[in-house]
């Protein structure tokens, strides 16, 4: 069984809690239906997990979208927040089935 | 003789040094804090209900007035100790801010003393959380005004007026004024009795976290010890005068002095990260509670209340 | 005068009313539940040991009965209401099982009234759980017979009748009844003690999650709100008339109208988004969450007490 | 230092919680070895999370297989819940090391 | 009569069995253990401060060996029941090292009974956590001196005795000797009364673990339901004439006995994870959790007490 | 809109919580510069999670980086891990914006 799956972009952006709010409220005005948020930690060296502290968690948000959104997000999310705070991101090309949704 | 809880807060601070892997679940340090500002709050009610609206109403505006002046007297010291001025912005909203839990030391150290203090001081906590935050917010746009980064005032004073600290203590203010003594009473064994045993258990959280900012300190070199250890000081000073002028029991004076002694290591780093986030967060949070906490914990708070024993 | 734990439950719909960053930790939210879910059977089960077991029969064949009855007698109503045939199941199912919280809420009420109830009450908040599930998706089944989607009765059965919920009552129950009031003293300081502010605490979770939702009400439109109003005192007359038929104290009577008014929104929802996909989740919610118990936490409660004082 | 890789698929479904467990038998009927499974919560635009109620938490599966297993896994789960659950499904192109064990 | 904490654990085990979607948040179950840990430390160490240190050091001693020796005097036995080197290592470092939770039942169960016991004895316990640990790791070496693998002992001894189990007892007993009677009166709400119910809480969670380990039973066959039910009371044995020759009272013989008799399952199978990861970790942990910790709890402990009545 | 992307690889670990500490020095010496640790579970056909237990739970290690320190890490971790440890591995080719970062 071979399925037919359309190509789509998968946007990761690993960053500071506290920017949620904001963020989440950047991707739906930039054409994100939807998306979906994890939370995670990074670690040093002695492997002391940051996130001890509240102001100090970090999340990975991910939004599977058309390449021009992922694009569009990306570059909002570099000039507004990058430079101030932690922040990886990164674009993967995925397939999806049903491809008017996203 | 130390209090048993500042043990706690030793032990915390001994395992991160230590390395031990000793964590306290997220949820648990969610769940503390919330309770302890709960039942803050309600002990401060259940008094309020006594209280003239009168006599409280210069003790408001008095808070709202120190908190506010705090990170504005600090300003200039802190910029002549080379902080930039987004630095200098940010740290003074943490001393302008208070700490719940330094509160709850002072109170549960009066009580041990059996120094007695006005029972609605909880309202005084609330007052005081959110003008220091908004002088610090002030200020970091005056110190970068040439970038024209504009501060977007309205979302900033919702988060800080219904953050949870500020709601939780009003909350429990307003339940313990409305239900009364009788009223609480059925969650007294919840609100009321446990309270000394769980600020234990949420100050050894504390001494985890403050250990692990105790390698910071190097980092950021003596500055940073000479304004953790130099500062509490005189804003103590400050915030007792403040208590007399009020004319306050000695050990309201002891809580005044404590609370303008106190940094904020809850509500101020949230809100500097999103209002100035070119302000180093990590800087901050080690002075905060690396440093000023510690120190009010372990030593301080025992000299503002025999500052506020002298003064009365 | 209102009880201090609904005050509870008025500062969580405030906080999530006023759009603040308040919320519990789920792992608060799920002890809590544990917690009460336990601490209630054991109550319960020590006065159990007590009773003859004569005297229990009729009450467990009465309130499986009354679960079960509740969704059929709820379906052509709802269906008039325009309802869809997944979704009047559904509602019917929610309201047919029951809220512990809401439960809880009630005894406490009696106690502070001074109104005896049934000491092994917790048995019918344990056997009202499953029938009214089971009714809804027998319903549910009916309805959309024509698309032949078949029910897999066997999981489901078993994930109600051993679902946390049931199996925490029971488990309580069991250890109450075997263990007695001597066996179960060293643990009162725990179970017993501290129950009505662990219920407060719970109540502004609730209050939280509740306050999410009448965002929704709107969305809903006003169908939702005559349900959520008007259904619950019809179903606690209702209750009550079964517990008089089965002689119950005054206490007792309101326990039951309590029981038969309330919806469940802890078990019910998981057991239909399970058995009955097709219904609107959000729906139900909403009515069991958003309308149904807080009008019973608030004005419900007093009103059955009332109702029960008449008629016995 | 170049490793020799072989391609595999990483199929990743994020869906409602309640399905955790029917998912994991379908998934081991058809033929998937082992997987991943982590907590997230969807997002909307007041920043406020889902998933503070039992009935409504997220979960993300990842399954690391062959393309067709992926195919009849993301087949079949789309056609027995797609319908009447929130689900997103994609499907990622990877390579590992150890190819017999996936 | 059966302790009521123990129905607890026979009801997170029935719920396993019958595959009840019942489970504890991993927060809660962390929380439970820093609770249980840090409040037996404390008791232990209110006594503590009585005592003069002459009398502690022979039982110190007594606990080092104790603990040391029993992986070395079991591991022949295993091997002679088909295990191999790595394992038999491994179930020995289990062994020989100790279960604070069986400990925790055993002293109520001795409180229950009247017994009196050594009040310093969670000092024991902290003491007996590591030898056992390190003893397991030796044999571990030696078993596969063939293969080359070197033991890094610098880490590995670091995490064993600034594990957060010996951290939090030894944390807790300092705090208590330091603190004294009075110094931790006020939180005696929350570490000592509550005690016994926490404990009940904690059972409900080994309960469910224990649960799900019955399962792993059957696939290791009957050599592991031979060695978990045949080896602590013969451990038990040897403690208790420890706990005789060290002139401790029957209550401290009792528990001396249910030390030695008790496997640990929090830090042995973590420290075995990283020191020997070629032996069967499902393997140490089944026998531990399904099979002697269940056997301690329900019939184990009556045994040693009834052991210790005769040899004291 | 269309920003210049550069290649990068993501390099997945599942393995067991234990090894944490040792995994970020290796990665740390292996000149992985940041990382982003993520808690899951792995779950068996009764839907019954591992994860109960302490010494049972399982990571997710995600480091974004060049090709040939995904490879130095992945071979060293296969080699020193993997005969006694769960753990799954696998690479998947992304795209950054700020290469200079990762
Ligand atoms: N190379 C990387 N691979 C994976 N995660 C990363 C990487 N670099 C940064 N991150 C994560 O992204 C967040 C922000 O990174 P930074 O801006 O480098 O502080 C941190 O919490 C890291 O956990
Ligand atoms: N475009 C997307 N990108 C990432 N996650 C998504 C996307 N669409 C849906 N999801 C997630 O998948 C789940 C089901 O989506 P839906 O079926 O759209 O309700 C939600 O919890 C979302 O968090
Ligand atoms: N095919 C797979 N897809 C996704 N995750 C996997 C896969 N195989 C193994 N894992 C995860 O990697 C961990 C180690 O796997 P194993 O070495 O097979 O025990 C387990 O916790 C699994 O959850
Ligand atoms: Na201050
Ligand atoms: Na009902
Ligand atoms: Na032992």
């Amino acid at each position: 069984m071979t399925l037919t799956k359309h190509p789509k972009t998968l946007l990761t952006i690993v960053t500071e809690a506290v920017l949620e709010g904001a963020l989440l409220r950047d991707l739906r005005e930039r054409g994100a239906h939807s998306w979906v948020v994890g939370e995670v930690h990074g670690a040093n060296l002695e492997g002391v997990r940051d996130g001890d502290w509240e102001a100090d968690r970090t999340i990975e948000i991910k939004v599977l979208c058309e390449s021009e959104v992922a694009d569009r997000i990306a570059d909002h999310v570099l000039h507004a927040y990058a430079r101030h705070y932690s922040m990886a991101i990164w674009f993967s090309a995925v397939t999806v089935l049903r491809p008017e949704r996203y | 003789m130390i209090d048993v809880v500042v043990f706690f807060f030793l032990l915390g601070v001994l395992a991160r040094l230590v390395k031990s892997d000793l964590r306290l679940p997220e949820a648990l340090y969610e769940t503390l804090s919330i309770y302890l500002l709960l039942a803050i709050g309600l002990k401060g009610g259940i008094e309020l209900s006594k209280q003239p609206i009168a006599t409280l109403a210069p003790q408001v505006l008095a808070c709202l007035a120190l908190g506010f002046t705090i990170p504005f007297a600090l300003y200039p010291l802190l910029r002549a100790l080379r902080f930039s001025g987004v630095d200098a912005a940010s740290l003074g909203a943490h001393f302008g801010s208070v700490s719940v839990v330094t509160f709850a030391v002072a109170t549960t150290a009066l009580a041990r003393e059996g120094i007695a203090f006005e029972s609605h001081a909880a309202m005084w906590v609330a007052v005081m959380e959110a003008p220091g935050l908004i002088a610090g917010i002030v200020l970091a746009s005056r110190a970068r005004a040439a970038q024209g980064t504009r501060v977007r005032w309205g979302p900033l004073m919702h988060d800080v007026l219904f953050g949870k600290s500020v709601l939780l203590l009003l909350g429990g203010l307003v339940i313990g004024a409305v239900a009364g003594e009788a009223g609480t009473e059925p969650i007294k064994a919840v609100f009321v009795d446990p309270f000394k045993g769980v600020l234990a258990l949420f100050l050894l959280e504390l001494g985890l976290v403050a250990g692990g900012r105790l390698a910071d300190l190097r980092r950021f070199g003596p500055a940073v010890a000479v304004l953790g250890l130099g500062v509490p000081p005189v804003l103590a000073m400050a915030g007792a005068l403040v208590g007399l002028a009020l004319g306050l029991s000695t050990g309201g004076v002891a809580l005044m002095a404590t609370l303008a002694a106190s940094a904020s290591y809850i509500a101020a780093p949230t809100a500097m990260r999103i209002a100035v986030p070119e302000a180093n967060a990590a800087l901050s949070i080690t002075v905060a509670l690396g440093v000023v906490f510690p120190f009010n914990i372990v030593a301080g708070i025992p000299l503002y209340i025999e500052l506020a024993r002298r003064l009365t």
